[in-house]
């Protein structure tokens, strides 16, 4: 990118942070979300288990404020899907997304998940969730190990706290 | 010590003094709002900190440390998800009753509201002394039954509905067991108001005179809570929330406020009825006995939470209508038995 | 008075819901709480395991079953490679053998704590299931230590087993000494616990008979009062020389289906025990090709999953890969029985009638 | 001396419907044509001795001129195992259920239709079990392309009740 652009963008951004009203607002309520996922229970295969695991004891999800999983998608924040998506589950998928409150986001736990993994020449089989709903942080790993979801989580937190570093990395800065 | 303990009458007393008569409407008035906000601010405080120590004890039962990394040991846990519910989308679906739907929220939220303001908090301290205390207590708790028909049918979904189904069949049941095992004390006392049954348990709290009321009351007020065991209501692996399924955003968060008011209502009663209210051996003030009774109360409530599978929802029935019914029965009757012969000794 | 035209309530649940283990749907008519039709529908989690087979080598096939019934993953690379061995006609080094068996053990093990735990969530016991969990975490770490994985471990190859590493065998003597102590714990959490009596017992009763018509298998065949463990019927690898006892319980409800696990666990620690005590020195590993080509022919082999007899049915036409491989699923059989004996009963105990079945959707829906 | 008692009732039974017996790896494999499988199995599950009374498993397999259902049955009470294989046509595979001899044939003869295509004469709920209602071709079958990824991540349309 060159450099102009980039200084344009920058300048968009101080000058968002310095002449919206409701930027601090903003900043509280991201604050707020980014410390407050609540998952909706999503386990549609191996990563289910470790998803579980994760909850339990030896990882605890509650340290971070993550453990309220919620099994009404109309209370949850995030859509962990952890598993398999086949194309018999995909619509269901993306009506479970539809019924979520905004803002929402999805994290892609797991091969399956993020592009079919072992199983993607599959009949069956849907390659990757990001072809149904958009997906904020993939998780690789078959599956992620527990620290991997807390750092996912982690990383939305990051992107979610700071919307703004996050629309510059994505021009690559 | 008396100044401590007085501490919230005499600024009451002293704001009554701003006024030309103290006892004029335009000082009942502004007492009144006062009261008011105070007691809204309780029910909010009250479900920051409880889903919080919830958390925490959620925590400690399974062996976890619990929420731990906003703030101090995660004390700002519940500000960030009450901001969060604050900022999310309030989606209301289509084949909803939508008046009903919206009004039932705000039901449920006003009601802890309202029990709470007869609560005696310390000595001269209720915000309205009601001489029917308990009578209205137990009136308006029975309210909360109506909204959560009203969000289960108003919701239009099936779990919403079965939920909504299940709260009336079982907080009708137990309101019977909770109210008779209320009665030995009213009988004790003479009295429906909570400060004179507060003041008779001078020397002896009334745990100790009615134990089988204690535990049929803090039973059937578990159950009237929706609290787990008692929790089919909004039963997670079953109905998935209940009524509360097609709730989002900060609806959704007043129910879980109105929930934990409750609570507090509950165990507020039960300390002032039963552990002696604002009572207590010295130390602390009246007001701080009376809230660290309620705490232990609400850690009680918490604990059989997340250690006890759910109940049957015939066990349920059957424990209500076989078991507590006949038992507080019973408790009434020995009461009586007690005062009679009571009296006959004293020569009374 | 009768009230004319009253409707039945049709409850979808699933295949997001929390109580249904992953994936599975069920459509139950509903009148008042009680259930008089359930029609379960399966096939969101259908990956095509089988057909994925058919264009992978034997060996590459190894880490899919892991996927199968992702509980109790060395179990099912044991049933493929002893099936490819039968195949093969390889007599695999005793050491692994007894390794086999050691992890398989503890997989089982493992299995059943998620089960004592999932069966306690769906019934919101939420301690029972953390405690199980917890335990659960140690056999997790054994398999780390040796595999790399925590959960799908890929830990057997044709013709022997991953050694484990050094420090496996304290962690193993580790868990085996506090075993004792976590059964008291689950006992005294959950099965001691008179509401979850309460729950389960009597309550969906699968008699003998049916079980038999039905195909059922396992822990739930068992518990229905038939003494039949592959283990002991048809002894596979090394199991006649250990000491054992198959537990049967005659309940038929679902509390014996939930307990049973436990007295499983009891027994898979004695089996435990008993082989690291006799375990030899040696090769893990046959002198089997680099290139996997079996002789044309098929055979059926099935091995005691802890949900059930695992079954793989191989036909091999010579190449290097094969022809089929049908999966026999234990849980996807055993569900059979859901429409037939949660009738009558109330939703509840549906859930819970469903829990003990202990239902890996991953080995239901291939 | 088990094994040999097995076999001659298998063959007795196999000259009674026209079958094969092979051996294969140790285990005794019985072939008949489809017309004859409710025969077949209800004489297995009747042997005297060693009766072959549970359905272990059932399955359908493709050998490229015909289709097989392949039925693995074996007892609760002894070691005796057997495998019954009955031919079914590939153009018109058409065969009987045996969910009148075993419950538990349900799911399976379902899954059997799902993925090879064969009917199951007599089922009480022949539908397809993993694949979705519209889904089109029997997957199993060895003729069958799957899909290129292209088409297959195009996400269908919910079906009404989903």
């Amino acid at each position: 990118m060159d450099v102009a652009l980039e200084r344009q963008l920058r300048e968009d951004e101080t000058l968002m942070e310095k002449n919206m009203l409701v930027t601090n607002l903003d900043k509280l309520l991201n604050w707020a979300r980014g410390h407050s996922f609540w998952p909706v229970t999503l386990g549609l295969a191996c990563c289910a288990i470790e998803m579980m695991a994760t909850g339990g004891p030896r990882y605890d999800i509650s340290r971070f404020g993550w453990e309220v999983f919620r099994a009404s998608p109309r209370q949850a924040d995030v859509m962990i899907v952890a598993g398999t998506c086949t194309r018999k589950m995909a619509p269901l998928l993306r009506r479970i997304y539809d019924q979520m409150p905004e803002p929402k986001w999805v994290i892609a736990m797991g091969s399956c998940a993020n592009a079919g993994g072992p199983f993607v020449d599959s009949y069956s089989m849907l390659a990757g969730v990001d072809k149904v709903v958009p997906v904020d942080v993939y998780i690789p790993g078959c599956p992620p190990r527990p620290e991997s979801l807390l750092y996912g989580l982690l990383q939305l937190q990051y992107k979610v706290s700071n919307p703004a570093k996050v629309r510059l990395m994505k021009h690559g800065k | 010590m008396d100044a401590l303990n007085n501490v919230f009458v005499n600024i009451a007393y002293a704001i009554r003094g701003l006024f030309a008569d103290p006892q004029s409407v335009w000082a009942n008035l502004v007492m009144s709002v006062i009261n008011f906000i105070i007691v809204v601010v309780i029910v909010v405080l009250a479900a920051l900190i409880l889903i919080l120590l919830e958390r925490k004890v959620a925590g400690w039962t399974s062996q976890r440390p619990g929420p731990n990394r906003l703030g101090p040991r995660g004390w700002f846990q519940t500000i960030a998800d009450a901001l969060k519910l604050m900022g999310k989308e309030d989606i209301t679906p289509a084949g909803a009753d939508k008046f009903i739907f919206k009004v039932a929220p705000m039901i449920i939220f006003s009601l802890p509201m309202m029990t709470l303001a007869v609560i005696p908090y310390g000595s001269g301290m209720a915000p309205i002394d009601l001489d029917l205390g308990i009578f209205y207590f137990l009136a308006i708790s029975a309210i909360s039954t109506v909204a959560f028909v009203m969000a289960g049918w108003g919701s239009n979904n099936k779990y919403s509905l079965l939920g909504g189904m299940r709260a009336v069949a079982q907080m009708i049941s137990y309101e019977i067991p909770l109210l008779f095992s209320l009665l030995g004390v009213v009988m004790i006392t003479q009295s429906f108001n909570l400060g004179v049954i507060v003041q008779d348990q001078k020397n002896i709290p009334f745990i100790l005179i009615q134990p089988l009321a204690f535990v049929i009351y803090i039973i059937a007020g578990m159950a009237e809570l929706n609290r787990a065991p008692f929790d089919l209501v909004e039963a997670d692996q079953e109905v998935v929330a209940g009524p509360f399924t097609e709730y989002s955003g900060l609806r959704w968060g007043l129910f879980f406020l109105g929930e934990y008011g409750n609570m507090t209502a509950v165990s507020a009663l039960a300390a002032t009825v039963f552990l002696g209210g604002w009572q207590g051996p010295g130390f602390f003030p009246g007001w701080v006995w009376f809230w660290m009774k309620v705490g232990v109360i609400i850690f009680f409530i918490m604990w059989a939470r997340w250690t006890f599978p759910r109940i049957r929802i015939d066990h349920l029935m059957h424990l209500a209508w076989k078991v507590l019914l006949p038992l507080s029965i019973l408790n009434i009757f020995l009461t009586g038995l007690g005062i009679y012969i009571y009296r006959l000794v004293m020569g009374g | 008075m009768t009230i004319e035209n009253t409707e039945e309530l049709i409850l979808n649940m699933g295949p997001q819901h929390p109580s249904m283990h992953g994936l599975f749907r069920m459509v139950v008519n509903l009148e008042g709480e009680t259930v008089t039709k359930i029609e379960p529908k399966l096939g969101y989690l259908h990956r095509g395991m089988e057909k994925l087979a058919e264009s992978r080598t034997y060996a590459q096939f190894i880490p899919y079953t892991d996927r199968l019934d992702y509980l109790a993953s060395p179990h099912n690379n044991w049933a493929y490679v002893q099936t490819v061995e039968k195949l093969m006609g390889v007599e695999i080094p005793e050491r692994a053998e007894y390794l086999r068996v050691i992890f398989g053990e503890l997989a089982r093990i493992a299995s059943h704590q998620v089960c004592i735990a999932s069966t306690a969530l769906d019934m919101a016991g939420w301690s029972a299931w953390s405690y199980a969990f917890r335990d659960r975490e140690r056999i997790c770490d054994m398999y780390e230590m040796t595999a790399g994985s925590r959960l799908t471990v890929n830990i057997m190859r044709i013709g022997g087993i991953i050694e484990p590493p050094a420090e496996f065998w304290p962690a193993l003597k580790s868990f085996l000494n506090d075993t004792p102590e976590m059964i008291e714990e689950y006992n005294g959490i959950f099965f001691g616990n008179e509401i979850a009596q309460g729950r389960l017992k009597s309550v969906g009763i699968l008699s003998k008979e049916l079980a038999e018509n039905l195909s059922i298998t396992g822990p739930v065949l068992r518990a229905s009062g038939v003494n039949y463990d592959v283990r002991k019927a048809e002894p596979y690898s090394i199991y006649d020389r250990f000491d054992f006892n198959v537990p049967v319980r005659y309940g038929c409800d679902s509390y014996d289906r939930t307990i049973i696990r436990l007295d499983e666990i009891v027994e898979s620690i004695k089996i435990i025990k008993q082989a690291v005590r006799d375990i030899p020195e040696g090769p893990v590993m046959a002198k089997v090709p680099k290139v996997i080509k079996p002789p044309v022919g098929e055979v059926y082999h099935r091995v005691e999953n802890p949900k059930g007899e695992l079954g793989f049915y191989i036909v091999s036409d010579g190449t290097t890969k094969p022809a089929r491989v049908r999966i026999r699923p234990a849980t996807f059989i055993n569900l059979q029985m859901l429409p037939i004996v949660c009738l009558g009963w109330k939703i509840q105990d549906v859930v819970a009638i469903f829990a003990t079945l202990d239902a890996v959707l991953g080995e239901v829906d291939k | 001396m088990e094994n040999k008692v097995l076999k001659e009732q298998v063959e007795k039974l196999a000259a009674l419907v026209s079958g094969e017996v092979e051996e294969i790896l140790g285990e005794l494999v019985l072939k008949v044509r489809a017309p004859h499988i409710i025969e077949t199995l209800t004489g297995a599950k009747n042997f005297p001795n060693f009766p072959c009374d549970f359905l272990h498993d059932l399955c359908g397999l493709d050998l490229v001129d015909h289709l097989e259902v392949v039925y693995q049955l074996s007892s609760l009470r002894g070691p005796q195992r057997l495998r019954v294989k009955a031919i079914v046509e590939r153009e018109n595979p058409v065969i009987d259920s045996v969910t009148s001899l075993w419950q538990g044939a349900n799911f399976l003869e379902r899954e059997a239709f799902d993925m090879f295509g064969i009917n199951f004469k007599g089922h009480p709920n022949l539908k397809r079990i993993y694949m979705w209602d519209d889904f089109e071709g029997y997957p199993l079958r060895k003729d069958y392309v799957t899909e290129p990824i292209e088409v297959r991540n195009i996400v269908r349309t919910r079906i009404e009740g989903e």
